[in-house]
């Protein structure tokens, strides 16, 4: 099992998920984030200073699959996610040893 | 003349006041709050109301009767009945507001007094110790807030010499607006200076208020509901919208984008230097006075209050303190009998010279009064309470740690 | 002596009765709905709303008449014109104010009426059923509110005994605030029974709109704009004052710290407990009952509360209970026919013995009133509709779940 | 008859005037801004404040005149006095209401000009370019607003058919909702167009702040403190009451739940419907303007607009658009002589057929003209400056975009 | 050295919190998030019209332990979290290499 | 590749950022969360009454990096978050498997 955690940009999250939900992939744990990379901040002005913003809004995507559906949901990510333009976001892969579902207190990829 | 209480005149300085008050609780307590970070949302509403509570009580044990009571020398009034004895109970008419009871011109300019106080309060924001708050607030209304109202209002020496202010430019927003500066000249500089407003929603609503209770302001400084306060609630509100739309422009040219802070700010810049003229001027020359403060402000807080390095946090100083200087000369201008019978002279526009260079005096002796009055307050206080909060308190925020409550428990 | 409409009276009631309402909505609502959890945000705004609608249309089908008109043996008032027919037609004057019209005292008693029964709804918030609160309202205006209103105001046994409520002490107040009481001990605790704000911002919009609004609710309540309008308006602000900076006080004196919360908490303490008396004592009499009552509270809220262990979510009883009786006894001892002329005695301070006998009495008298029937409103309701939300509709929260709506989308 | 200046009356005004400014900056901003996406709340509060400020100003170079100013015709007023020049300075009294200056008519008439734009805002909110707001104001005011206002209230041909409007149902609610129509069609729909309040708690400051200016809206549409006022007022606190208690039904029988912003919509329907009939009708026929008013609005909002699939975001057109026409019927069905003496016909319910006609006539004239109208003037907008944003703000939203500022800043 | 993310139900965030206390284990980091799954969306309704929320709220837990504390912290958590109802949530089981505690510098266990 | 999570006080954030951006590294992923610990709660009071918060406001970053540079950004996260007192918070290290950039879809440390 892997976990894979998107951080992608607010205003694709709605196809993202909706994309996802397509492709079968239901069960995620999203959450508003900020970052920073190599995208420039934005500026915000008040009373006539301008101030930049580097740290900008994100959506962070946390969902664990299946190994062998890795590929896909990297791949339907990937292709919702980008505009093309700085700032689109990172996938990262990491590994999961084990995952329980509190109700029923299933195990493994039967609990994903 | 025997005079009668009017119940019209009566009516409208009730609510008139009622106003004021809402003004600076909660509009100012509101647009200030806005503005800072949300670690200090709370210590820096709790600032306005609880100077306007300490006033409140002050008033009338020593301020109104040091204000309005028979003058001494041109300089101060006479104490002569402590906690108002009597004089609710006589039912006694008010001698500068003949239709209209004592208490109620009293109560009217107890507001102007808060007001003024709370005002400064937006410079010394996320950084000043709340007991030294609450020693400043009755010493600064005894030592600058009663003098100077006597001397303009109380039938002081600048009163004498014809000094005019309608509703308060020199009283309220020069003094304020110098205290302010005064005062973060001692505080020093925030360790983050920036001004990143956390929830201006907040602030609009504050703004709306401000403006709203402005009505009573300057048009119930007519202290009747007649032609006067009619006058003077037109070029009220035809100011602030010059000012709205001057800073918009300012905005505009300047950074490029038009900002709701911004039309805020320009809005109150333009109520307050209205406010000295609002009895006196015409609707041409409030477009005037509210477009040229509205840019003179933004000049004051996005050019030279940088370049000369002080932490007005809030722009006490340079949008009251400009517009209260501003709007007092402006009256030396513009001022026109037709407008306000009361008047004995004219402004320069009428031919006549002599009322700005009043102007201009009383604006310089209660800037020169209120700034080092204030310093010396200021230093005494951070001789003996300390002015500043601990570095750790000013990090992590004041409502936790000098409060313990915090503004938000929204996750 | 043929009495005629004076619109400035008329102009004061008209925006006394506004102030009054705005209390209500949105000023109760927003001062309520910042201390509870943000789960419950928008249901405990909504009880002050739909409360206020209900007791609109009420009043003018029976609470009026029941309250005001022809009085039957000191007990009710008699239906005579339901939905004020020919009332507004007619532009009589109303006997009780003669010199405004009688649909104007109408609606501004309707004012009191409703924002009685929303203050009520503070102590029951986070757990009761929004059907159990609809049918609540109108029972409880019938069978407590319309009573003790006819008993106090509207020439019922209490008024002929010379009982004094100048603005609802025991109206509003104390009813309200003994409903609570009976209520919680009915609804039983919360599960989790912490007071912490979710948003203290909209509380201070909420006590700002309050303090504003009292303005109409005392100084309306001369029901003209004179020298008794002043007078109450006056003492109200003072009164005010001094209950924040006691509960300033108290909270440095016992946890260290002086709180925002409670600053607001003390001036409406203040509030509340000038009430029945704003228009009957002077300057250092409201600065007394404003200070004690704010200082009673206090140890009412964190001190007897959590020893008696029941759950007034918002201290309904614990500040406008205790604050309408404290005040309601304090006419007995302050009440000065200097301030009032209709006063025909005065009160202990005046050497008379018998105001206080009666004030007592009367607060006795609605204190056992209001709370039987009450609680047997809510036995009844209890058995029929049920009180209490579900417990898991308790632990997620009653916006979403009662309303499907929810309170903030901020992420 | 020489008549004076009635002191009540005037400060009935001018606290009237000072209302409906509040409906405005900050109540409509607020409203509205409640109810968009967190990520468009300051542009949509920019749009109420800008517009108000461009009307302030604006109507007194040449609104007014054109309004009120001697009829050309029966189609417009003419322009004598730009900058209102000489009027304060004269005193004299407004022709309308001949015991108040004209001034303070001009001024009280302004807040409905300022207010008719300002709501059409909230059709257009979260996509529109601020720039093509900041000329679509001035053209809209000059070409729509003016000439109705004129028809209607300025002695143009539909007043002199004999078409009643008493504080705004066709001049403000009709003209606002039907252009509100008009400019979304042209702008489309936006991507996102679920109804998903970000803060409903702004948008219950804002209705509480509406219905209190409300009262001045309406009751002050008396131009006097006296019986009309009075009358006024009742009847439309209770048809928002009753607007309230309806759209709660319409909510628990069609979806379920009772909502808070259903029954901040049915108060706001029930306050737009009585709004032009006010000062005609008695209690019993509120009662039922306001209860009807709202059911149809529930059913436009809920069930008409998505059938039809424009993009109306706030429902300006349903609520406002569809109140202000069946209140102006509702005028022609229960219009009173003895409520108001003014009146020279009754409607149906005094077996009058006349008024129902002309009412209709001015409705159907006026909604034709608006949206006319309307349209060519958003058509020319969009050819030359654009209606819409960039898609890309659009998505990310206008606050950061357009004016580089953020609404909220909390964690 | 796990790191245990929990995924649960804010409304049992309490017990489960006052739970892993009594058991000993204090270290925690806590972030609400939003969640989707199998469990259905709640309707929201304005104006007449109901809208899906498919994304709901949960408490995200973040605990790192040592390895021989894993089963018994799951069994906490799992016993405490569970309602038996569709949408109780996940726990993950992750590795983690290295703990160090910033203030002392410790390492490892220790560091936990 | 290595996954680097330090939990930090909120005061020292800034400090922290700009001394990473200092070090050449600007890639990082940001969240307020709330944390306990050994470090006491804070009291806050209302109304009289005393109540004890012990989950504090914390800082989360996110920052993935090469393996090679994972010394590097310990030393200076820790040095430039530590105070010395209780609370200072931890920094956590876990395996990546694999990064992707979302807008070229580079992978590994290229993605970074
Ligand atoms: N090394 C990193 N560790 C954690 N998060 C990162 C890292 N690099 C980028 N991010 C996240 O990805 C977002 C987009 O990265 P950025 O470099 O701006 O654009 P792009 O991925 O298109 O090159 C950042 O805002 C941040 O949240
Ligand atoms: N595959 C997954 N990856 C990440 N988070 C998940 C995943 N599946 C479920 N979750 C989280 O667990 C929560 C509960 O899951 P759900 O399927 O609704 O209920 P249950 O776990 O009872 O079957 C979701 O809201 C989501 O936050
Ligand atoms: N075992 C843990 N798992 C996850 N987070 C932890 C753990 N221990 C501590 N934390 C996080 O680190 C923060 C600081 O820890 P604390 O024990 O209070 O101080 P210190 O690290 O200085 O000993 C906590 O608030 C929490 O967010």
């Amino acid at each position: 099992m892997k976990k894979i955690i998107a951080i992608i940009r607010p205003d694709r999250f709605e196809v993202v998920k909706a994309a996802l939900e397509k492709s079968g992939v239901n069960g995620m744990t999203v959450q508003d984030v900020k970052g920073r990379g190599r995208q420039l901040g934005i500026t915000e002005s008040y009373r006539g200073t301008d101030y930049t913003v580097d740290l900008l809004p994100k959506v962070r995507l946390e969902i664990v699959i299946n190994t062998n559906d890795l590929e896909k949901v990297i791949t339907v990510i990937s292709e919702n996610a980008r505009t093309g333009d700085i700032g689109d976001g990172k996938i990262f892969i990491s590994p999961v040893e084990e995952v329980i579902r509190i109700r029923t207190g299933e195990k493994g990829n039967e609990a994903i | 003349m025997t005079t009668i209480l009017d119940s019209g005149d009566t009516a409208w300085m009730l609510i008139s006041t009622a106003l004021v008050i809402l003004m600076t609780i909660p509009g100012l307590a509101l647009f200030y709050s806005g503005l800072i970070r949300k670690q200090n949302v709370l210590n820096t509403m709790f600032l306005s109301f609880i100077t306007f509570a300490i006033v409140s009580v002050l008033w009338f044990v020593f301020g109104y009767d040091l204000v309005f009571n028979s003058d001494i020398m041109g300089i101060i009034g006479t104490i002569k009945n402590p906690f108002f004895n009597g004089v609710l109970e006589s039912g006694s008419l008010a001698t500068l507001a003949p239709t209209i009871p004592t208490g109620l011109f009293a109560l009217f300019q107890m507001t102007f007094a808060a007001i003024t106080v709370a005002l400064i309060s937006g410079a010394i924001v996320e950084r000043m110790k709340f007991s030294a708050w609450l020693a400043f607030v009755p010493v600064w209304l005894l030592l600058v807030y009663v003098p100077v109202a006597h001397w303009m209002w109380g039938g002081g020496f600048l009163a004498q010499l014809g000094a005019l202010d309608f509703a308060g430019g020199i009283v309220v927003h020069l003094t304020s607006g110098i205290a302010a500066l005064a005062l973060v000249l001692l505080l020093g500089v925030r360790k983050d200076m920036r001004l990143l407003p956390h929830n201006l929603g907040y602030s609009v609503i504050g703004a709306g208020l401000l403006w709203f209770g402005w009505f009573g302001f300057n048009a119930g400084s007519a202290l009747s509901a007649g032609n006067l306060a009619v006058s003077a609630m037109i070029v009220t509100n035809i100011s602030a919208a010059m000012g709205m739309l001057a800073w918009v422009l300012m905005d505009k040219l300047n950074t490029g984008k038009p900002t709701l802070l911004g039309a805020l700010s320009g809005a109150i810049a333009g109520l307050a230097s209205i406010t000295p003229a609002a009895g006196y001027v015409n609707i041409p020359a409030a477009i005037i006075i509210g477009f040229v403060a509205s840019i003179v402000s933004y000049y004051a807080v996005s050019k030279i209050k940088p370049w000369l390095g002080y932490d007005d946090a809030l722009d006490v100083f340079g949008i009251h303190g400009v517009c209260g200087i501003l709007g007092s000369l402006a009256v030396g201008i513009f001022a026109l009998p037709a407008i306000n019978s009361a008047l004995t002279q004219g402004g320069l526009i009428t031919g006549n010279l002599n009322l700005i260079g009043v102007q201009l005096l009383a604006v310089i002796v209660v800037m020169v009064y209120a700034f080092g009055m204030t310093l010396i307050i200021g230093k005494v206080l951070d001789k003996t309470l300390g002015l500043r909060v601990e570095a750790e308190d000013e990090v992590q925020g004041l409502d936790v740690n000098l409060h313990e409550e915090s503004g938000y428990r929204l996750s």
